[in-house]
């Protein structure tokens, strides 16, 4: 069971609390009706998966209630940061492995972050 | 020499620390047996001379006691207190004896003297490790009704109890600065160093007593005391301690991620009579800033022929049996060693008055001042000579003495054969950590090597020999007090031996065991090399090493041994099995603990359940909760309680318990705004006091959940969500609200229970309510179908909505959940002499789909969009935007040759479809057949006088009126496409 | 014949270790509750209103006689007066941006209370219950076994768990049986 | 390749088993082969083995950054149905089956396939209703799928807790007789050695860390730790690992990784007959034949490629078994351990041609690989070998996500109400 710093709670509270919910920074696009098939796909279904820094959305759900950010190393799961919910994604070039490869396959931006406010 | 008899003929007057006046009774095999309290069953049974305990897995070899701890791999018997709390498999070492226990051996038939089993010893040379892999598939049939059977008959150790487990087992989170495995030398002096700083402090043991091997170091003091003495008053002082928790017979099995540290504590096992209320175990989970691992290390033993006879066995063993018990392993005991530690069990045996006759040694030239503490005692040292085989059968009868380098064989009668292969480091809660071990070539040991949490090994553990540098060390970990701790006597062991020894080599074709249990020997590993099993995870998977319930403690490094010698590869090289949790097995109770009975998952009732159980219902689980599903009168079956409640309904009324429907309040000015993004329908303009019902869809456009939403002021929402889907249409509205809009002015609060429900559905529905009902004008025009009121009923708050999902004129009365069952029977009393009728589940399904209304994960399936369930009117159609709206627009959800939502009805009326049946254009065809739908809701309906079905259907409404066909087993029903309302299809009696 | 032993050991949670004892499991009284939501720049006018000082600090409360207000989120409070109160009323007339949601009916009330109430509470608790780190007056969502709750200590030895009313029974025979394990 | 028998163990006997061959050879890689697969647990080694033996494609190489079989198929709980809904899964899956029946004998490697049954528990009216559309679909594909009693389940399965007051009584059963176990090593063993056998060289400790293309895309090799090496068609049957090898050829992929944990129990005298599932109290067990139980846990919420998991993922697991057989409770957890499965939205599988020329993937197996592996190796040959897929794997693309045509199984069993 990990143990998963709250920012909004601000302390570190076990798993059982919280409620995982994918890949962080996946942008819904305004307007979406617009967005092409592939493009629609890409946010929906296709993911990072990274072996390495994963960044990925929480829930503290049984706990404040609130979505967060996390990055986590998906190999030790050790938590590196974690941050609000529109807060932009960290910088952490330092510790990346090798940079992920471009991808050629789908043609969307880069991700940046979920939220727009 | 003299003998305490009424304990056991092997126990020494004057040695071990059990008090001779308190003795125990047992039986072994319904053999009575006597002991002393403090006894394990190991050390009860040898004091009464018996070796002889269990069969092995394979060959059901006669098997003995092996070790004094938990690596024990022979030694497992069945413990009896009464039926229901029979455990198999128990380690005879680990159990403490108590008046009247009850021990049956196990794996034989029809005795463990006389074992028809053992026949596979015989047959052995056919049996070499995955023999099964290469035969037994001739013919094809057989493995199923012939082979399996009988392998599967003759595995398996243990029987499991017939009877449910009428023991309790808990469960304790808990929370410390440093958590002790491990309450040894290293552990004690880390736990008073850390207690010393203040930190809170958990120490555990999986013995009853602190003091691992201080428990059989005869000779060492510290801080004046004799070992065992000072282990004793340092656990006092820490139990003393407020920041302190001290827990013996506690394992610690598992070391998960974030110092998260499994432990189970054996609590009541030990006792003759434990009290009511005590658990058996409990389990706790503790997360600790920072562990420290004083785990200390296992001897091993050596691979020689016959070297599983009972009798032989681990020389820190005899020791502790004899300095902790009092109990001499044998009348005449031999010793065979690798390295210094077994010397000091021979010197501990012959002061204790034990015949000692040799001492043989590996090595060419041991120089230790303790061998030359043995020979003065008399006792021969062989060194350069090896035993090459035991004798006897049941029992070791001698051991037979080579050179090294070969030479004359020479014989020496024993009753027992102490052992050390030297000592292998227990790293294993140090690597289930996800510590990297490293190889220490020297001392041929795995050491810890990269940390990868906060923690620290200590000890043996930690490869650190010698007492005082293991006091030292456990001190330095515990981060506090820095006065030291004083040793002396501390002895020093390394070294030892890996592998097979002398006379089990390669050219050998012995039984030289490596891992007892599972009677894998050294030319199992041998052969899996020369079958191309080059790793040493494939080694263990084809000879089984390490596999068995002891996950290999003993027998690991001696499988690698051979294996890297065989591939002529050191050993990193060749690898090491990763150690998996459990430490030592744990019970399944332990790790359930409390989730047993009725507390293995809630059991959600609505504020009326009891007036419905009163009532004679029948009740069906929906996800937690249970539901009222009919409520049968005298004599009637399922199938009559809900023709006669469906019936009345439509001719008089009928009441219905709608509680369990989700319920969400949204409130704010944005209400409105969050609620055109999340459902498909248009919510700006729907007027206060009005309803409607909505659709949900995922991002992906398919159905998400359903329900109708009241507004009850402009800034005010009562939604309601099917009653499975509450929980997670929540997590999605909160999702999307504070990640996606969270520049909305809109908070959403769960209200499921803040309200009973009582639905009141039927003609007679306002005639029933209205004389209850203060401050809302119920007149059809007033409050016309689809609205919402606030107002008083029997003198409380409700929010009454008029709204059906029967088709017939009703209402759903929501009232706070506390006063739910009072209205109820106020409603329920007014409306009997109507002709008022409770109806169920089965009764509401029916009645829905007689108008065709969808239950959403029934009707739909995660695969159906509106448009496919006929509720494309339920789009807003001048929406830019709303959760779901791109995933409808992709190819294949716009698609021909969706499946659709239809009527069906049989062409005979009175056959019911089986729900779940599957619809073909073709009955004709050949198997397999091409279906084109199945059919998700089928009820007889006695209002229509002939049974309904809903069903999705390839293009079906394109196939109004078509014939299509349900093959099922006894024949294929022929069906007319329809339409889904079966029913006033007008809708006219909504409005009555 | 000499006397059969019966083994008279010191139990570990009984020696030495102040905090386990036992504890009792009982209901608490009907109370007032709401669900209490906004922004921040909403709380000094709530909390006049209300006549307490909202907590804005994770994991707090504030109480003022009967009525007590638990910081559950940065913008959820759940208020609860221990007397048929007048707090959504009081709320409604509350003109600055928020949601008052009565949930009195929704929730049920469980005291734990003794020297063992935290033992008995992490029986299904996975917090850190110590006084350090959940201290008088400290109050968190959280979860007990299989179902959520509301955790407020409001006395060093005693706790208030709220739950949904439909996980009342399993609460309360959750905590009981815990109660069991403590008081051995 | 010498013949295992009886009768060879006979022979062997009386030579203390010095006779026997290394049942797979450990080669030096080639600089070239005409196919490299990526990954050798059950469905590599599987493909390798169809190429040789169906394509005639014997140039091949597996490579394996571990030792063969040490990935999900030496970690799975080892059960084997066809009984799925839709009929494109119902299609691979029996598939499979068909090819498990005869698998032993194939490979002359005993795999110990064990038809004992599958039975799937019904414990309210939503799990009815979804396994008759199961069983009924099955029977129209030719898939052996019954309907089971409460008094059936019992005589199938004795232990069971069939009480009436259980939290979630049983109240039916979907039974596959057909389905059942086999020996997961044996499997991976079986298909090495006739791989083997027919030229295939398997390459352990030999990691990819590049997918080498040319200036037009195509593939042409692969870099690993052992050097660069050539081929113009390249399999990916990476599991968990898929993601991560696919975006060294810049292709993302519809995947996430969970880690799944299993568990098995002390071993006990034979107790469990059949493989049982429960969706409705989450939990799977069957006993192996060597007397443990042998009980899959569900996934971890987060991804990760860590192969452990948490310890309440097991307290869950055991605490449904016990529902289910409360005489289990004094039974030991022997050993858990945990696998890193790769699980696509639709938590169907993906075999199948990728936007590079040359490059082959299969993969999103999820929590269920273990039972497809022949029928998998079988049709995923052919794609490679015919660069078109099979029949059976057709529906199985990856653009099937960006259009919407899902082969939606666990949506179909869609939760309740």
């Amino acid at each position: 069971m990990l143990l998963i710093k709250c920012p909004y709670c601000e302390e570190e509270r076990p798993e059982l609390e919280f409620r995982n919910a994918g890949e962080a920074h996946l942008v819904r696009a305004n307007p979406i009706t617009e967005q092409s098939d592939e493009d629609f796909a890409a946010f929906l279904y296709f993911r990072q998966n990274p072996k390495g820094l994963q960044f990925e959305r929480w829930r503290h759900i049984h706990g404040c209630g609130r979505f967060f950010n996390a990055v986590r190393d998906s190999v030790s799961d050790k938590f590196l940061t974690v941050y609000k919910a529109g807060e932009p994604r960290p910088d952490m070039q330092p510790q990346l492995s090798p940079a992920p490869a471009e991808l050629p396959v789908t043609k969307r931006s880069p991700r940046t972050k979920k939220v727009e406010v | 020499m003299s003998t305490s008899t009424h304990s056991g003929s092997n126990r020494i007057h004057g040695a071990g620390r059990l008090t001779p006046a308190k003795t125990v009774r047992f039986t072994f095999d319904g053999q009575n047996l006597t002991g002393l309290e403090g006894d394990t069953l190991a050390s009860a049974l040898l004091a009464n001379g018996i070796h002889l305990v269990g069969r092995s897995f394979k060959y059901h070899r006669p098997r003995g006691i092996l070790s004094a701890g938990s690596e024990e791999p022979n030694a497992l018997v069945d413990i009896e207190r009464d039926k229901s709390r029979r455990q198999p498999n128990v380690r005879a070492t680990v159990q403490e004896i108590y008046d009247g226990l009850k021990v049956k051996s196990q794996n034989r038939w029809p005795s463990l003297t006389f074992d028809v089993g053992a026949l596979g010893d015989v047959f052995s040379p056919m049996l070499p490790a995955g023999f099964y892999y290469k035969t037994f598939m001739w013919p094809k049939f057989a493995w199923k009704s012939i082979y399996e059977p009988r392998i599967r008959a003759a595995a398996g150790l243990g029987v499991t109890p017939g009877e449910p487990d009428t023991d309790r087992y808990s469960n304790r989170f808990a929370h410390c600065d440093v958590l002790i495995v491990g309450a040894g030398a290293a552990g004690l002096a880390a736990a008073l160093s850390a207690a010393s700083t203040g930190a809170s402090v958990i120490i555990c043991d999986e013995q009853p007593e602190a003091g691992g091997a201080l428990r059989y170091e005869s000779a060492v003091t510290i801080d004046g005391q004799p070992g065992y003495e000072w282990a004793a008053s340092a656990i006092t002082k820490l139990r003393a301690l407020d920041n302190v928790t001290v827990l013996t017979r506690t394992t610690a099995f598992g070391y998960y991620a974030q110092n998260f540290v499994g432990l189970v504590e054996r609590i009541s096992d030990h006792l003759s009579s434990p009290a009511l209320d005590m658990p058996r175990e409990r389990l706790w989970q503790v997360r600790a800033k920072k562990v420290v691992l004083a785990t200390g290390a296992i001897e091993r033993h050596l691979v020689f022929a016959n070297n599983d006879r009972p009798g032989v066995m681990l020389a820190s063993a005899a020791r502790l049996f004899l300095n902790q018990h009092g109990v001499a392993v044998g009348r005449k005991v031999g010793v065979y060693t690798s390295n210094d530690s077994a010397y000091a069990a021979a010197i501990d045996l012959k002061n204790a008055g034990i015949d000692v006759p040799v001492i043989v040694d590996t090595r060419d030239n041991p120089t230790s001042a303790i061998v030359d503490a043995a020979r003065s005692l008399d006792i021969e040292v062989l060194t350069g000579h090896a035993v090459f085989s035991a004798g006897g059968k049941r029992r070791v009868s001698s051991m037979s003495i080579q050179p090294t380098r070969g030479g004359s064989e020479r014989k020496v009668a024993v009753d027992a054969l102490i052992m050390s292969g030297g000592w292998t480091p227990s790293v294993h809660l140090f690597s289930q950590s996800r510590g990297k071990v490293t190889w220490d070539a020297a001392n041929e040991r795995f050491l810890p090597g990269t940390y990868a949490q906060d923690c620290v090994s200590v000890g043996a553990c930690n490869g650190t020999d010698g007492l005082q540098a293991t006091l030292d060390e456990g001190l330095a970990a515990g981060e506090g007090r820095t006065s030291p701790i004083v040793a002396t006597n501390g002895t020093e062991w390394t070294g030892g031996m890996i592998g097979s020894a002398p006379g089990a080599g390669a050219d050998t074709s012995v039984k030289a065991f490596v891992d007892f249990q599972n009677d894998v020997t050294a030319k199992d590993v041998r052969l899996a090399v020369r079958e191309g099993m080059h790793s040493i995870e494939h080694v263990k998977r084809f000879t089984t090493n390490g596999m068995a319930t002891d996950q290999g403690k003993t027998s690991n490094l001696h499988g690698l041994a051979i294996a890297a010698e065989a591939l002529d590869r050191p050993i990193p090289a060749v690898g090491l099995t990763t150690f998996r949790a459990p430490f030592t097995p744990v019970t399944f109770g332990a790790i359930v603990n409390h989730a047993r009975h009725d507390l293995f998952d809630p059991t959600r009732e609505t504020p009326m359940h009891d007036w419905h159980a009163a009532q004679g219902a029948a009740f069906e689980d929906v996800g937690q909760w249970k539901r009222a599903w009919y409520y049968p009168q005298a004599g009637e079956d399922m199938h009559s309680a809900v023709n006669r409640e469906c019936v009345a309904v439509r001719n008089q009324a009928g009441i219905f318990d709608a509680s369990t429907l989700g319920k969400i309040e949204v409130v704010g000015p944005d209400a409105a705004k969050f609620l055109e993004l999340l459902y498909t329908n248009p919510w700006e303009k729907l007027g206060v006091g009005r309803c409607r019902y909505g659709i949900m869809l995922r991002e992906d456009g398919f159905i998400y959940d359903d329900g109708v939403v009241g507004r009850l002021a402009e800034d005010r929402f009562h939604v309601t969500t099917t009653t499975g889907g509450a929980p997670r249409v929540m997590h999605h509205m909160e999702d999307y609200l504070q990640t996606e809009f969270p520049h909305l002015n809109v908070w959403l609060t769960s209200t499921t229970e803040q309200w009973a429900v009582i639905a009141v559905q039927g003609p007679k529905a306002r005639e029933i309510i209205a004389p209850l009902v203060e401050g809302i004008d119920m007149s059809n025009e007033a409050m016309p179908h689809m609205s919402v009121r606030e107002g008083k009923i029997c003198g409380v708050p409700t929010r009454l909505f008029r709204m059906s999902f029967t088709g017939e004129s009703g209402y759903e009365i929501n009232v706070p959940a506390d006063y739910g069952r009072a209205v109820w029977e106020a409603v329920y009393g007014r409306g009997k002499p109507l002709g008022l009728t409770p109806y169920g589940t089965e009764a509401m399904h029916v009645l829905r789909a007689e108008k065709g209304y969808i239950i959403v994960g029934q009707d739909t399936d995660g695969t159906v969009t509106p448009h496919d369930a006929g509720l494309t009117w339920a789009i807003g159609k001048n929406k830019t935007d709303y959760v779901g709206i791109r995933g409808l627009l992709r190819r294949d959800l716009v698609a021909n040759g969706r499946k659709q939502l239809v009527g069906l009805k049989t062409v005979d009326p009175t056959i019911v479809l089986e729900e779940g049946a599957q619809i073909v254009a073709n009955p004709n065809q050949p198997v397999p057949m091409t279906m084109i739908g199945h059919v998700t809701s089928s009820y007889w309906s006695e209002n229509c006088g002939r049974s309904i079905a809903l069903a999705l259907v390839i293009d079906g409404t394109k196939r109004l009126g078509e014939t299509l066909y349900v093959p099922m087993p006894n024949g294929v029903i022929e069906v007319e496409v329809t339409g889904m309302v079966f029913f006033d299809e007008k809708g006219e009696r909504l409005n009555g | 014949m000499v006397e059969l032993a019966h083994a008279t050991r010191l139990h570990p949670l009984q020696a030495g270790n102040p905090d386990v004892a036992s504890a009792s499991v009982t209901l608490a009284d009907n109370a007032t509750r709401v669900s209490l939501r906004s922004r921040a720049d909403a709380v000094a006018a709530l909390s006049g209103t209300l006549g307490l000082a909202l907590p804005t600090k994770p994991k707090t409360t504030a109480t003022s006689g009967s009525r007590a207000a638990l910081w559950l989120g940065p913008d959820e409070w759940l208020i609860i007066d221990d007397v048929d109160s007048s707090v959504a009323a009081d709320l409604a007339e509350a003109k600055v941006l928020h949601s008052a949601v009565d949930i009195s009916h929704r929730n049920v009330g469980i005291i734990v209370d003794g020297r063992g109430a935290a033992a008995v509470v992490n029986g299904g608790c996975p917090q850190d219950l110590s006084l350090k780190a959940f201290p008088v007056g400290a109050a968190s969502r959280t979860v007990l076994g299989k179902i959520e709750i509301v955790l407020w200590r409001n006395a060093e030895n005693r706790f208030r768990v709220e739950c949904w009313r439909s996980f009342a029974n399993y609460a309360y025979a959750f905590l009981r049986e815990s109660a069991r394990d403590v008081a051995v | 390749m010498r013949k295992y028998s009886v009768f060879a163990l006979a022979r062997e006997a009386l030579r203390a088993h010095k006779g026997w061959d290394q049942q797979w050879s450990s080669p030096e890689p080639r600089p070239e082969y005409d196919v490299i697969i990526v990954g050798a647990g059950g469905h590599g080694l599987a493909t390798a083995y169809y190429l040789a033996k169906e394509h005639g494609i014997t140039n091949v190489a597996v490579l394996e950054k571990g030792w063969l079989g040490g990935g999900n198929t030496g970690r799975n709980t080892t059960i084997i149905r066809s009984n799925y809904l839709y009929d494109e899964s119902a299609g691979i899956y029996e598939h499979a089956v068909k090819l498990w029946e005869g698998l032993s004998q194939d490979l002359n490697y005993n795999v110990m396939y064990s038809a004992r049954g599958v039975m799937m528990l019904a414990h309210n009216i939503h799990d009815v209703q979804v396994f008759k559309r199961h069983i009924h679909a099955n029977r129209l594909n030719g898939i052996d799928n019954e309907w089971l009693t409460p008094e059936q389940v019992k005589e199938f399965c004795p232990p069971i807790n069939l009480s009436a007051s259980a939290r979630y009584p049983i109240i039916g059963a979907a039974l596959q007789r057909r389905g059942g176990t086999a020996r997961h090593d044996a499997v991976a063993w079986g298909y090495a050695r006739a791989a083997a056998d027919r030229g295939v060289h398997i390459i352990q400790n030999c990691e990819v860390t590049g997918i080498r293309r040319a200036p037009n895309g195509a593939v042409v090799g692969v870099d690993t730790n052992r050097g660069p090496i050539n081929a113009r068609k390249v399999g990916v049957v990476a599991a968990g690992h898929t993601s991560v090898i696919m975006n060294m050829a810049g292709v993302r992929m519809p995947l996430e990784s969970y880690p799944l944990q299993a568990l098995v129990s002390e071993p006990v005298k034979p107790l469990i007959p059949c493989v049982i599932m429960s969706n409705t109290v989450h939990a799977y067990i069957s006993q192996s034949d060597k007397g443990e139980m042998v009980i899959g846990a569900g996934t971890d919420q987060y991804t990760s490629y860590s192969q452990t998991g948490g310890l309440h993922i097991i307290n869950h697991t055991l605490d449904a078994i016990c529902e289910m057989f409360p005489v289990l409770t004094r039974l030991k957890m022997l050993r858990s351990w945990g696998g890193i499965v790769d699980v696509t939205p639709d938590r169907s599988p993906i075999l199948a041609k990728t936007p590079v020329s040359g490059l082959y993937v299969n993969c999103g197996w999820g929590t269920g690989g273990f039972k497809a592996t022949p029928g998998s190796g079988n049709v995923f040959a052919h794609t490679i070998a015919r660069d078109e897929p099979h029949r059976i794997n057709a529906p199985f693309t990856i653009e099937r996500f960006t259009s919407g045509r899902l082969i939606d199984e666990a949506a179909a069993a869609a939760v309740a109400h």
